[in-house]
């Protein structure tokens, strides 16, 4: 058996780490610990990031998943949860046709995985010290920029909608 | 307190108001005061003033003395940073029911004491506001210059707050010697320091707007529920005791009375309050200059009265405090005991007003209303 | 330096923890020199001594406060969530530690010099309000919560000019990486960007006027993002007692505080690297190199500090939509305004 | 355009006004302190200051005068007569001193320092120090004893008193017997009357 590399005890570290933290999203009672959990699992999967060298994404998905979208999630949570009365308890409903649903698509993705050919790399010392943001800016700005600018404006209308909703509750209100 | 609202697309939404104590030991309370608000978000939906957390029944206690002359320790107590204006309410509704004339000399000190305890009250007042909104450098720059008047009062009569200086008919000491070269210094050092204040707090533009068209007191509503003092001004009603019902000696001076004008923003907000008291500490030292100027000679305890046994009968006597009008009204029946007092203090009626001008407003701004309404609880609760 | 670690410990997990731990040699005494700094500078400023009885001057004073923190009974209050209430200063100090990871101390030690030094930056200080946040859920507190979500408002929206700012930095010096930007501007002086950067004359005076508009964004948002007077909403004492730490006592609180002392010292450390020339000498190659370096960015860092400093000791404390008003209309127009004439600059000359 | 001007007004407006406060702040940074370092340092206190009360026993006449005044009722007082060959002394105001004083009690925790015990003293004993630093750990040490008297010279005084009281009681007795004898005579031709009763003097 090959001597495990500081880099694979990382990797099962953070493995550890994403993995125990979904189960804590999912099957905490507590809303709020569901919430708290997601940070380590967004964490992890910035450091498989890390790890694949795909700096530009790592700390993108820092920025936007925990900067934003969990801030977002745990702002949501707390102004409707009462802070001293009640708290919000998730409970499990309709097990059998999730427990269906999730083992078929567990099935799936362990299928693709066997399946597909996985193309890989040498751990290369010169790759992992270069980045690859030129190279994402380069994809964004020249092939694929017709994507990148219609996901710019998808975002503009979400935002004015996001303006449009916030003002309406504003005015006048129907009792 | 569950408010159902429904939306355009008829589904309901369902929230409620959070309820939220403030004090009694909180920080921009200013003492033991306690307000329970109703807050949706950061915004304010009611306040509930409770008092009563510093009640030492004064009233009731001034009946058990057995000489007049010992309910002015207690009336000390009532507005413990402005004890002289007290005393000097008191001393005049005494008086008044014993119908005694006092040498002029006691009443042009008194005018001194006074107005020296109408600035250190309201550095205390502008200083604390500075805290409630943030700045702490200038309640320490307001401190250093009350230190100097305090400085002044323990060379007069020894004690540094409540002095127990003003008496029925007299004084307790006359002024010192160097009282006068101190008092003269001070008022040029403190001109500048008004100045530089000014610069540091109140044109501050962060300031202006954490204090401009908040609070807004307007005059019909300010006289309707019945405030007094700067809080009354502020709404740019030009209502001051010393001018329109002159007691002591006030007549004699020359000197305006402060009002807001709405310079910054809306007439009666909380930044026409706090510049109300920044102008009256000029007004204040104006006065002072004129009284030393003219201070007549005479003894200070001829008139002092060595029983003080008032005929059976009432008698009330207003006095401009710091925070208003401050009212005595005293019920003799022969003896040397008060039969009944009743104090009518500013601070109380103008702390009625809190919940009619912070409704609709922010938190902070809650702070910046308590603090330009600028209570002592000590007098609230009596 | 870090190879030199790594050599030291060859293929072992012990060399990183060591580079790890680097910063801590740093954020420590400079966190007990800044306590010190604060209450001599606020003291003196509102005409008074301070501390004077331990050691010289209360020299020893911050280490007395430690000490007193560390002895401190830890309350935590019976309504409080214990686990999340426990966990939350720590993750308010990793987020803050983190930055200290790209922060080019001299030009022979950084701890990652990643190419997304400045990106990172951005990225990492979210983690902070993450941790705000759960203290003051935690807390069970009302006061507390209002902090934390003030806090949490706040931060995030002022990542925003903080970003455009960095944006527009990037934009000149083609780079991301902390090292380089400091390396870009090693030319003494007038080769800062505040200064409108090495450029040929005519791009310097025209970039000088954005750059310095630019500062003063930078300068503003970053008081903002490490809550201190006049932003110091989440924990203004006379609205909310203390925010999101009120509840806190003893060691919690002093990680709190240590978290905050060093997030200021990281945000001064990023105007420094954008605009002031990181470790760069003023004087050009003169007094530079080795500990040099080390010496100008402390320097430079610990004068921003101290503006800060006298700032919170000179200005009331804006109210909550204010703040959001200077984010919003304020700082992210002018930051974009500046921007867009920065991309002009760059393409006509 | 007002709203623009308003805009940018505000801006400069900040900027302005917040270097003005920086200056202020600035220049004080180099002004002298105006606090002084409390234990080692001490302010002057003028001569009026009024602290701790202070009681000079060899002056005390024991009116009571002091404790009627004091508003907060700290001063406790009590007198035994003495008698009339005792020699107590006089005070230094050449007053004669007619009382023992076996307690006087002043209860600082108490004590409010308005002062007015302080002006009707006829002999000037009671008077305010500048002692201010006094705190205690137990408030029953805030309980001053000025009173001088032994436990025994108090019994002795008391002793001499009752003995004394003995006497004028058992003089005035007679007295009243002498002269309930010459009325029961003059009434005995009149009308009956009820006997009377000697009084215990206070």
């Amino acid at each position: 058996m090959n001597m495990l590399s500081l880099y694979d005890y990382i990797f099962y570290f953070l493995a550890f780490v994403v993995i125990g933290s979904s189960f804590v999203v999912v099957f905490s009672r507590n809303i709020i610990y569901s919430a708290f959990a997601l940070l380590f699992t967004f964490f992890g999967v910035a450091g498989f990031y890390v790890l694949l060298s795909a700096d530009f994404l790592a700390i993108t998905q820092l920025l936007i998943y925990v900067g934003g979208i969990l801030v977002l999630l745990l702002f949501g949570v707390m102004l409707t949860n009462k802070v001293v009365d009640v708290d919000i308890k998730s409970s499990t409903i309709k097990t059998l046709p999730a427990s269906i649903i999730s083992a078929l698509l567990a099935g799936l993705l362990c299928g693709i995985f066997y399946v597909t050919n996985w193309y890989t790399v040498p751990t290369n010392p010169e790759l992992l010290n270069n980045t690859t943001a030129i190279a994402i800016g380069h994809a964004f700005i020249s092939t694929w920029i017709l994507p990148f600018e219609v996901a710019s404006v998808v975002l503009l209308v979400a935002m004015l909608g996001a303006v449009i909703i916030a003002r309406r509750e504003k005015g006048p209100e129907v009792n | 307190m569950e408010t159902i609202t429904k939306t355009s697309h008829g589904r309901t939404l369902r929230t409620e108001e959070m309820v939220i104590n403030m004090g009694p030991q909180h920080p921009s309370t200013h003492g033991v005061l306690r307000l329970e608000l109703v807050v949706d978000g950061e915004i304010v939906i009611d306040v509930i003033p409770h008092i009563g957390y510093l009640h030492r029944c004064f009233e009731k206690h001034s009946e058990q003395m057995t000489n007049y002359q010992q309910v002015i320790p207690y009336v000390d107590r009532m507005d413990y940073v402005a004890s002289m204006n007290s005393e000097l309410s008191f001393a005049i509704a005494a008086e008044k029911l014993l119908k005694i004339q006092i040498p002029e000399r006691v009443d042009y000190i008194r005018v001194i004491m006074c107005e020296l305890q109408r600035i250190a009250s309201h550095l205390i007042a502008i200083g604390t506001y500075g805290i409630d909104i943030g700045a702490f450098t200038p309640f320490l720059f307001c401190f250093r210059d009350r230190e100097r008047i305090l400085d002044l009062f323990e060379m007069t009569c020894g004690a540094r707050l409540l002095y127990n200086y003003i008496w029925i008919g007299g004084l307790s000491h006359d002024l010192p010697q160097q009282f006068i070269p101190t008092l003269k210094e001070f008022i040029v050092d403190f001109r500048k320091n008004i100045k530089e204040l000014n610069d540091l707090l109140s044109f501050n533009h962060i300031f202006i707007k954490r204090t401009a068209n908040i609070g807004v007191l307007p005059a019909d509503v300010a006289i309707n529920y019945g405030c007094s003092g700067p809080m009354l001004r502020g709404s740019g009603v030009k209502w001051d005791l010393r001018k329109d019902e002159p007691y002591s000696v006030y007549n004699k001076f020359d000197f305006e009375v402060c009002v807001g004008k709405g310079e910054v923003g809306t007439l009666g907000d909380c930044w026409d309050r706090y510049i109300v008291r920044v102008d009256e500490m000029e007004q204040s030292l104006r006065i002072i200059e004129q009284a030393i100027q003219t201070l007549p000679e005479g003894n200070v305890q001829s008139a002092v009265p060595k029983r003080i046994r008032p005929n059976p009968g009432e008698a009330y006597a207003r006095a401009e405090s710091p925070r208003g009008e401050l009212g005595f009204y005293i019920m003799s029946d022969g003896t040397g005991t008060p039969y009944r007092i009743k104090a009518r203090s500013p601070a109380f009626v103008n702390l009625s007003i809190i919940s009619e001008i912070s409704r609709g407003c922010m938190i902070a701004d809650l702070c910046a209303i308590t603090g330009s309404v600028d209570i002592v609880l000590g007098e609230v609760d009596r | 330096m870090i190879d030199w670690i790594l050599t030291q410990f060859p293929d072992s997990i012990l060399g990183y923890i060591i580079i790890c731990a680097v910063p801590l040699l740093f954020i420590l005494p400079y966190a007990l020199v800044t306590i010190y700094l604060e209450m001599k500078m606020s003291a003196h400023m509102q005409d008074r001594v301070a501390y004077m009885r331990t050691g010289w001057h209360g020299t020893l004073q911050p280490f007395a406060d430690i000490l007193k923190l560390l002895q401190k009974e830890d309350i935590i209050p019976t309504a409080a969530d214990k686990f999340l209430f426990i966990l939350a200063p720590y993750i308010v100090f990793i987020g803050t530690y983190a930055t200290f990871a790209v922060l080019p101390f001299t030009s022979s030690y950084i701890g990652s010099d990643l190419d997304l030094g400045l990106f990172y930056l951005v990225a990492v200080s979210s983690l902070v309000v993450v941790g705000i946040l759960m203290s003051g859920w935690a807390s069970n507190n009302k006061w507390s919560l209002f902090g934390a979500l003030r806090s949490a408002a706040q931060i995030v929206s002022y990542e925003i000019p903080t970003a455009l700012v960095l944006l527009s930095i990037v934009m000149i010096a083609g780079t991301m990486n902390m090292q380089q930007l400091s390396q870009l501007q090693s030319g003494g002086i007038s080769d800062w960007y505040i200064f409108g950067g090495p450029f040929p004359i005519v791009k310097k005076l025209l970039l000088l006027p954005l750059m310095f508009i630019l500062f003063l964004v930078q300068l503003t948002a970053s008081m903002a993002e490490v809550n201190r007077t006049p932003f110091d909403i989440p924990e203004a004492e006379s609205e909310l007692v203390q925010g999101y730490n009120t509840e806190y006592s003893g060691m919690k609180f002093a990680i709190f505080y240590l978290a905050e002392y060093a997030n200021l010292f990281a945000v001064s450390a990023i105007t420094v690297v954008a605009f002031f020339g990181g470790w760069g000498s003023p004087f050009g190659s003169f007094m530079s190199g080795g500990v040099w370096d080390l010496f100008w960015f402390v320097l430079k860092g610990m004068f921003f500090v101290s503006i800060n400093i006298w700032l919170r000791w000179t200005l009331p404390r804006l109210r909550v939509d204010q703040l959001m008003y200077v984010s919003w209309k304020v700082l992210t127009p002018f930051a974009l305004v500046c921007m867009i004439l920065i991309g002009y600059i760059l393409v006509a000359f | 355009m007002n709203a623009i001007t308003e805009y940018f007004g505000n801006i400069t407006q900040s900027l302005k006004t917040i270097s003005i406060g920086m200056g202020v702040t600035f220049k004080h940074l180099f002004t002298p302190a105006v606090t002084i370092q409390y234990p080692t340092v001490k302010m002057k206190l003028p001569e009026r200051s009024r602290n701790r009360l202070y009681v000079n026993m060899d002056d005390c006449i024991g009116c009571d005068q002091c404790s009627k005044a004091c508003p907060v009722n700290c001063i406790e007082i009590e007198i035994i007569k003495s008698t009339p060959e005792d020699d107590l002394g006089i005070t230094s105001s050449g007053q004669k001193k007619k009382l023992h004083v076996p307690v006087f009690n002043i209860d600082i925790a108490k004590c409010c320092y308005c002062g007015l015990c302080v002006y009707p003293c006829p002999t000037e004993c009671i008077y305010m120090t500048n002692v201010y630093e006094f705190s205690e750990f137990d408030r029953n040490n805030l309980i001053y004893n000025f009173a001088k008297m032994t436990p025994a010279e108090i019994e002795t005084a008391q002793i001499k008193v009752k003995k004394m009281d003995e006497e004028t009681a058992a003089k005035k007795v007679a007295a009243a017997l002498v002269a309930a004898q010459a009325k029961a005579a003059l009434d005995a031709t009149t009308q009956t009357s009820t006997p009377q009763q000697p009084t215990e003097p206070q």
